[in-house]
């Protein structure tokens, strides 16, 4: 039997403990003198369905692991297992194969052999379907007896139920410490592993970029793995040009969307402004590699640049900031109104014209809110891959010329891991360490925007 | 300043109803009336702050030196500077104290040094009686003052751009009694200065700070004169029913 | 007033408020100059897209009529309509049927620009309507890609030559193609459909909704309403913001070294695709849902305290349902950004070819930008088109879900 | 994991390159076998594809690895590390690399060893001083150097390394003499590019570099020969060595620019996996020289190689780790 | 309900010091003051509703029916529906006003059926004064109600659930005179079946609807005992000083 099957069977089971209990805690109301319980009839009947389906959960995870086992050690037992070959995967596939056919996921085998098992399969199965079933009807049975058994007109069954209710919501924030957790985990092996091939230092400090995953792989060249150009672009691409333009289209349309803006222009700019968020990144690249990048060379080439070439940070990043125009101005747009009319007032009574209002005391007031949007652009743009990679290119520059060709973090990260490199190659493994300092530095930062919003946050309250 | 026949509007909703009122330029004025009667809104009308409510309209006129202030020329930043306003729960900007008095002379141009700027603070924070305590802390943030203070910071900005009229909406309702007491010294003190009108719930501040008194019911001005007059002799039943109690 | 001209009235202040106006005309034309450039840009994307996918949604067919009274051909009504019927019409030689056709329609050389596989929807009609094989009845069977490219007047001259005499006779045409919301992929630009993705991308967002909604709704009410001030929750607000900041392809990297090292078995499948993406819409939802509990006013939760509700029952009666427009918005701004996303789902296995639509959430798939990316790098130039034809369903896709959300977000939308 | 599921689908992983090829035939695979699960097509990079291909039998784990490049000896190590003992493998076909630029712009007679000399970053250990293509030869225009090319990652520049750049570089003595003394140093010098902005790392999307040299009539760009073919009314080969990238001369290696292309299966997995051997015969049917291999524009194998893979596909001969480097 | 040395700390600060006085059951107590003496915190300790905010620290005792309401096993919810409140601002729920009032009854159980339910609605509405102006728009939301009937129906959510004491913090101070009146004449009639605390900043409304009055300046309470004797026979200084109008 499925876990499906048995966990719908809990849940029968659970629905007829909540009747059983709803139907005592009426008996007890009618009962007792002012018609009062310590609780509500349905919150003792949850408390029983949970005694009821919270043990069940817990042991059908633990049967869904071990019955397959068990019935495989059966089947495994059956005299036609001699046939078998000894080990490996052949042998998995045929028992596999004869499973499928035995509980009718297919109609027939492929391997002759497997024929042989399904008669046993079949049995296995069966038996320890019963098993299940009997077990589960069993703990399902006496955690509602005890439960039921605790009934009484002042039970507390309500806060007993909202203790567990608390729980659930405890465990669903403790998912993101897990994430954490996971992300951290899953990068810092291969970081070490890359760490042991590549100094450290090297890698943090070397300002030239070019590993080669072809190359031999017993000695790198620590020298080609100087990450600083990657960050630096990151940096300049996604944090700096792609904000110069964000930034003021961004907070710009905000300011005049809350404060001049009609409110029903308001309703339908907001969000088509959000539609610019949505656009798939292949269209921007196209767009930057194809129209904005060449319009830049020529620019630059009619101005006298001479080395201007047609891929460009400049092109990556202006148009990464076209796409994350709106992260910017959703949230300034919320936090702006957001601030309290009296500063609004307070300005205006002054004498200050709208824009004085706006720049004065607007702004500065709904920081913390701006700050906040412009933090989840730069996250945005920093992890784009498909903008960078078809208009600034994938050459590693250490260039402050916004004309020259440029790429970031997560450009390598992609390309490396999804290049014809081999995996316990230093270059392929470089993509670990790039990922896990990137997470470290964004960690670094959240948490000093975390403490300057704090400290923001307490100015105007 | 005089209004002629004003009627404020919310939407449909007359909140204000043909008032006329001449305010003395060198005097305390009050507004009292039970709550919801129309005295902030009326209180609004004086320097265009109703400006910000999309659904209030004005009829009547309102004179400011011989000239209509809704009158379609009307420069509304000027009229700002020349009426200025201070509300009922101080509101100071969240920058230091100094930024805080220093905004209206620096949007103004009223300053053309640091010296200036400075000497125009000082003078403001002396004249709001808050100079003494925070000489020391100019560059504290403003709302890291007690309630008081920040009210007498919102006094001391609002004449830091000299105004000819002072409006205060109910500005001693969110304080403790002490800091009330410092608020009605100050504006004692800026009586002769400045025309001043004050909203207030409290009969007894009326009577302590003000020289003229106006009665407002249900959107009308009921009675308006001395303050001595109206709370010993109102003219009025509603006046009196409002003073000894009987409603409000 | 006073003998002394107020500095509010003097001459200078007259000239600097002058200034100032301009100052504020300019601040407004500023703002208005911003919003009219991300219109502009966004029009401009919209529209070339728009005009590039048009032809996307159609594909060049030749019109083959077949009079299958002489061919001999018979549809046996107990096969028909089974999975049979392809085979049982293959056997009896309808491939050669059409050949046959094809030839006396267009000639040798068109012959050879219909599909060699144009015989299988021929099959197709016939399963669905045996009476086909009783009659005379016009086929429009799509053209070769070659040919296709010929009658955009690109390709080799001989086809271009071919193409344009046949659509002069009215035998080749470019028809709206319905079966591009059917099919899946394939390696024939003529044959490709969008539906596979298009699903693939429908079971994705539906585990990440499934998974992300409740568990950021409980987070956000938890670290918003019960939570003790405590280095505890800092902790927990320090990860989810940092979640949201992280760039997605670590999500990948996660899902690869987590999800996959426990079910190793549903490589490319929507599951695992849903929930690496739900990890990441989670911090956005619980972002937007505590701002939008915030944003629920104390009095409310004072009231429902003081007629003597629990704290539990005051978040679940009173609080969630009012927050609930906003955790919407947050919802979809999260679930928009992860519609549109490729990188992390690069390293679960769903940049894949996969020609048939998944039929559940274990199946392989692909997803819609992922399948625009990959077409965006086919050699086939038919692929063009087609590529702008998938953004612009990508795009209806989001739109769709915009609405739905702005629907219930205004549904719920109560004002106290 | 719960034994659920029905027959598993044919699973392969790998190369970009290989991945239209494989497309190609899973898909006719799947009209030949409609009762059998299409199978999946990963596109995940040579490298990636071997992570996942070494990483054990199973009906989770696929079965088949496309590569653009042999498998490494350290590969193989983990295969066999993880029980992936028997491997078979089969040269489907090669990929030409070719050199182009737009219809109507810049034309050239190359060798390998002027390419090597325009894009390298320290030519024969020198500084890189060429900024035109007529400071490298006399012979060639008097236009500034510009090269789209894949980036390190791609096998597209692994080949274009070992055959253009290598080879041009080997022209020097001095530098075929490095090549026995100091292998890594000869690598480094015969096999970095300049990064200067004259050669750009222009991603894997070949078809950007078509549009970008479209764009830019002195432009050079570096794709797979299919990519030169689809575009063949907006883009020219450029000649090398006198001989002109199309099909013929880059099957008979005239061209030098063909790299070999492979898949890799699971030997376990035939006869465990439903389908996976007539998956197999598939391929064979599809990689003669008119067959869809050449239709997408990859080019078939020389005979004796054709003998070879074919007897692998359907002998299944298995791979000895020796060979491989 | 009695209390016993009560003494409240926001953080370092103490709001309420050594407070002890016993509320009657029958009759209206008001509790006067001027802002910020700590009526309001004083009134929420009472029902425990300061548990919300996590500065505020009780000490003392205060007894219900012979028990410590701060006791450590006292069920918090379940005082709650024993000592109503009713705010300052009218905050009904967001739902139709059949919600408004059931709420309470629903998650307490109190009505068995859908009859019973209605039943118990009808009377709160009706002894709140409110049955006839809403009883043909009982599904619209309580939120489109005008203030004063959003505040009586505030009232009869808090009479709904049957509590033995309402707490009543500035009922009026939001709305308008009649509506004022309205409320007034509703305490007067609950006056007798339920011990009532209402909180006011006007002397006035003090006198007129209470039968105890208890006089707080600065977290101390100064006076308490007869209304009638209060205003007009105060024993402190500071309570005739107050009354009269000196300060607050
Ligand atoms: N923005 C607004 N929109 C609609 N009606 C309003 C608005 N502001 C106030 N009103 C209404 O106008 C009337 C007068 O309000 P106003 O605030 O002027 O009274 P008030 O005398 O200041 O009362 P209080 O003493 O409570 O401050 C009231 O009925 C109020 O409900
Ligand atoms: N949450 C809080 N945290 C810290 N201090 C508080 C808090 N609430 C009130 N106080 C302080 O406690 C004191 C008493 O406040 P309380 O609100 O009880 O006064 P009140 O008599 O109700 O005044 P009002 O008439 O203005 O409502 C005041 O000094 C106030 O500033
Ligand atoms: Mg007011
Ligand atoms: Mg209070």
């Amino acid at each position: 039997m499925s876990p499906t099957l048995l966990l719908l069977l809990a849940l029968g089971l659970g629905l007829a403990g909540w009747l059983a209990a709803r139907a005592r805690a009426w008996s007890f109301r009618r009962a007792s003198p002012d018609g009062r319980l310590a609780s509500l009839p349905s919150y003792h009947a949850w408390y029983v369905a949970l005694w009821i389906v919270l043990p069940v959960v817990i042991f059908v995870a633990a049967w869904s692991a071990i019955a397959p086992g068990l019935v495989t050690q059966a089947v495994l037992a059956s005299p036609a297992a001699d046939q078998l070959p000894a080990f490996g995967f052949q042998r998995q596939t045929i028992l596999n194969e004869a499973r499928a056919v035995a509980t009718g996921a297919a109609q027939g085998v492929f391997n002759p052999l497997a024929n042989e098992f399904v008669e046993p399969y079949r049995q296995a199965i069966g038996k320890y379907n019963w098993i299940g079933i009997i077990v589960t009807v069993l703990i399902a049975f006496l955690g509602g007896v005890w439960a039921f058994l605790r009934l009484k007109p002042d039970f507390a069954a309500r806060n007993r139920v909202e203790k567990i209710v608390m729980a659930i919501l405890l465990g669903a924030s403790l998912v993101a410490i897990l994430t954490t957790l996971g992300i951290f985990v899953s990068l810092v092996f291969e970081t070490i592993r890359f760490f042991g091939m590549v100094n450290p230092i090297d890698f943090l400090f070397g300002t030239h970029w070019g590993p080669d995953p072809m190359a031999n792989a017993a000695n790198p060249d620590p020298t080609r793995y100087g990450a600083i150009p990657l960050f630096w672009g990151t940096l300049f691409i996604g944090a700096i040009i792609a904000m110069i333009v964000a930034i003021p289209l961004g907070l710009m349309s905000a300011i005049y969307l809350t404060q001049y803006a009609n409110p029903k222009l308001r309703a339908w700019v907001k969000p088509a402004l959000e539609i610019l968020a949505g656009v798939p990144t292949v269209v921007y690249g196209y767009f930057a590699a194809l129209t904005i990048a060449p319009a830049i060379r020529d620019f630059a080439i009619s101005l006298g640049a001479s080395s201007a070439s047609s891929e460009s940070a400049l092109a990556a990043g202006l148009v990464m900031g076209v796409m994350i125009i709106p992260f910017v101005s959703s949230m300034a747009d919320d936090s702006i109104a957001a601030v309290p009319q009296a500063m609004r007032d307070g300005s205006l009574a002054m004498g200050a014209t709208t824009n004085e209002t706006i720049r004065r005391v607007l702004v500065p007031a709904a920081l913390p809110g701006i700050v906040a949007g412009v933090m989840l652009a730069v996250s945005r743009a920093i992890g784009e891959t498909m903008i960078v990679v078809m208009a600034a290119s994938t050459a590693a520059n250490l260039s402050a010329n916004p004309l020259e060709s440029m790429t970031t973090v997560t450009v390598q990260i992609v390309a490396m891991l999804t290049g014809e490199g081999s995996f316990d190659h230093p270059a392929t493994l470089s993509a670990f360490a790039l990922g896990f300092v990137l997470f470290l530095v964004t960690l670094g930062l959240n948490f000093i925007a975390l403490r300057v919003v704090k400290r923001f946050r307490e100015a105007y309250e | 300043m005089s209004a002629r026949d004003v009627s404020v509007f919310y939407g449909e909703k007359k909140a204000i109803d043909n008032v006329s009122i001449d305010i003395p330029t060198k005097y305390v004025t009050a507004f009292i009336g039970p709550s919801g009667c129309g005295k902030s809104t009326f209180l609004r009308t004086l320097n265009r702050m109703n400006d910000t409510i999309p659904s209030a309209r004005v009829e009547g006129e309102i004179m400011l030196d011989g000239e209509d202030i809704y009158r379609s020329g009307m420069d509304v930043v000027q009229l700002r500077a020349r009426v200025g306003m201070v509300f009922q729960k101080p509101n100071p900007f969240p920058k230091s104290i100094y930024e805080n008095i220093a905004y209206g002379p620096k949007i103004h141009g009223l300053a053309e040094s640091k010296d200036e700027l400075d000497a125009v603070v000082e003078k403001s924070l002396r004249r709001a009686g808050l100079w003494e305590e925070v000489k020391d802390r100019l560059q504290d943030s403003g709302t890291a003052l007690s309630g008081g203070q920040q009210q007498r910071l919102c006094i001391a900005r609002a004449i830091a751009v000299d105004p000819e009229v002072i409006l205060m909406d109910e500005p001693c309702s969110a304080l403790d009694p002490i800091a009330t007491a410092k608020i009605e010294e100050l504006i004692d003190d800026l009586n002769g200065r400045y025309a001043i009108v004050i909203v207030t719930h409290s009969m007894q501040q009326a009577a302590r700070v003000s020289q003229r008194t106006a009665f407002f019911h249900l959107g009308k001005m009921v009675e308006y004169g001395r303050t001595s007059d109206i709370f010993t002799n109102p003219l009025e039943q509603r006046t009196q029913d409002y003073i000894t109690g009987r409603y409000g | 007033m006073s003998e002394q001209i107020a500095p509010t009235r003097t001459p200078a202040f007259e000239a600097r408020l002058k200034k100032r106006y301009a100052a504020e005309k300019r601040f407004k034309t500023m703002g208005l100059a911003a919003i009219v450039f991300s219109i502009a840009v966004l029009i401009y994307l919209l529209g070339t897209m728009t005009l590039n996918g048009i032809g996307g949604f159609q594909r060049a067919e030749v019109a083959v009529p077949m009079d299958f009274t002489q061919a001999g051909i018979s549809a046996d009504p107990s096969v028909m309509g089974t999975s049979g019927a392809v085979q049982s019409l293959e056997a009896q030689g309808l491939p050669d049927v059409v050949e046959y056709f094809a030839v006396e329609a267009l000639g040798e050389e068109g012959a050879d620009e219909i599909g060699s596989q144009a015989w299988r929807d021929v099959a197709a009609a016939i399963s669905a309507d045996p009476g086909i094989v009783e009659r005379q009845e016009t086929f429009w069977i799509p053209a070769s890609a070659d040919l296709a490219q010929g009658l955009a007047g690109e390709g080799s001259p001989e086809l271009q030559a071919l193409a344009s005499s046949l659509a002069e006779e009215g035998k080749l045409a470019k028809n709206f193609d319905t079966g591009f919301f059917t099919r899946a992929d394939a390696t024939n630009p003529q044959q490709v459909g969008i539906w596979g993705a298009l699903k693939g991308s429908i079971l994705t967002m539906i585990v990440t909704l499934a998974l992300a909604f409740p568990i950021g709704v409980l987070a956000a009410l938890y670290l918003e309403e019960y939570a003790p001030k405590n280095r505890w929750t800092d902790l927990i607000e320090l990860s989810i913001n940092n979640l949201a900041a992280v760039p997605s392809i670590i999500f990948g990297l996660l899902g690869l070294a987590v999800f996959l090292t426990i079910f190793p078995s549903y490589r490319s499948a929507p599951l695992i695709g849903g929930m690496t993406l739900a990890l990441m819409t989670m911090p956005v939802i619980v972002i937007a849902g505590r701002n939008a509990i915030k944003a629920v006013p104390p009095s409310i939760r004072d009231g429902a305290l003081a007629v003597g509700a629990s704290p539990v029952q005051v978040v679940f009666h009173h609080v969630l349902p009012l927050a609930l427009p906003g955790i919407l918005t947050g919802t979809i701004i999260g679930m928009a950004r992860a519609l549109g996303e490729t990188a992390p789902l690069l390293m679960i296995g769903m940049r894949a070819f996969v020609a048939s639509p998944p039929d559940s959430f274990t199946a392989p798939a692909t997803v819609l930008p992922m399948q625009i990316f990959l077409w965006s790098d086919e050699i086939d130039r038919g692929f063009v088109e087609r590529t702008s034809a998938a953004i612009i369903v990508l795009l209806l896709f989001l739109l769709v879900m915009n609405g739905l959300a702005i629907y219930l977000r205004n549904k719920f939308e109560k004002k106290w | 994991a719960c034994g659920e599921k029905g027959a598993e689908p044919i699973h392969a992983v790998g190369s970009s390159t290989v991945y239209p090829f494989a497309k190609s035939v899973a898909e006719t695979f799947n009209r030949d076998y409609p009762n059998l699960p299409s199978p999946t097509i990963e596109s995940t990079g040579t490298g990636g594809g071997f992570k996942l291909f070494c990483n054990g039998l199973g009906e989770d784990k696929p079965d088949i690895a496309n590569a653009s490049r042999r498998m490494k000896a350290s590969e193989f190590a983990t295969c066999q590390q993880n029980g992936v003992t028997e491997i078979i493998e089969i040269q489907v076909g090669l990929d030409g690399i070719a050199l182009a630029s737009a219809k109507g712009g810049i034309t050239m007679n190359l060798t390998p060893k002027m390419v090597y000399e325009a894009i390298a970053a320290r030519p024969y250990g020198g500084e890189q001083t060429n900024q035109k293509w007529s400071d490298v030869d006399a012979s060639l225009p008097d236009v500034d150097i510009l090269v789209y090319g894949p980036p390190s990652t791609s096998g597209t520049r692994d080949a274009l390394k070992e055959l253009i750049l290598e080879v041009g570089c080997d022209t020097n003595p001095e530098m075929e003499a490095l090549k026995d003394s100091d292998k890594d140093r000869h690598a480094q010098l015969c096999t970095e590019v300049r990064s200067d902005g004259k050669y750009v790392d222009q991603g894997e999307q070949d078809n950007l570099i078509v549009q970008k040299i479209e764009g830019n009539p002195n432009a050079v760009g570096i794709f797979g020969y299919s990519y030169l073919e689809e575009n063949a009314d907006k883009v020219q080969g450029l000649n090398m060595n006198g001989v002109a990238p199309t099909y013929e001369n880059i099957a008979n290696f005239e061209y030098p620019g063909a790299r070999p292309l492979y898949v890799y299966v699971k030997k376990a997995h035939i006869g465990a996996i439903q389908g996976l051997s007539e998956f197999l015969t598939q391929w064979t049917k599809m990689w003669d020289r008119d067959g869809e291999l050449a239709k997408i524009g990859l080019v078939a194998n020389p005979d004796d190689v054709m003998a070879k893979s074919m007897s692998a596909a359907t002998n299944y001969d298995t791979l000895d780790g020796s060979e491989l480097k």
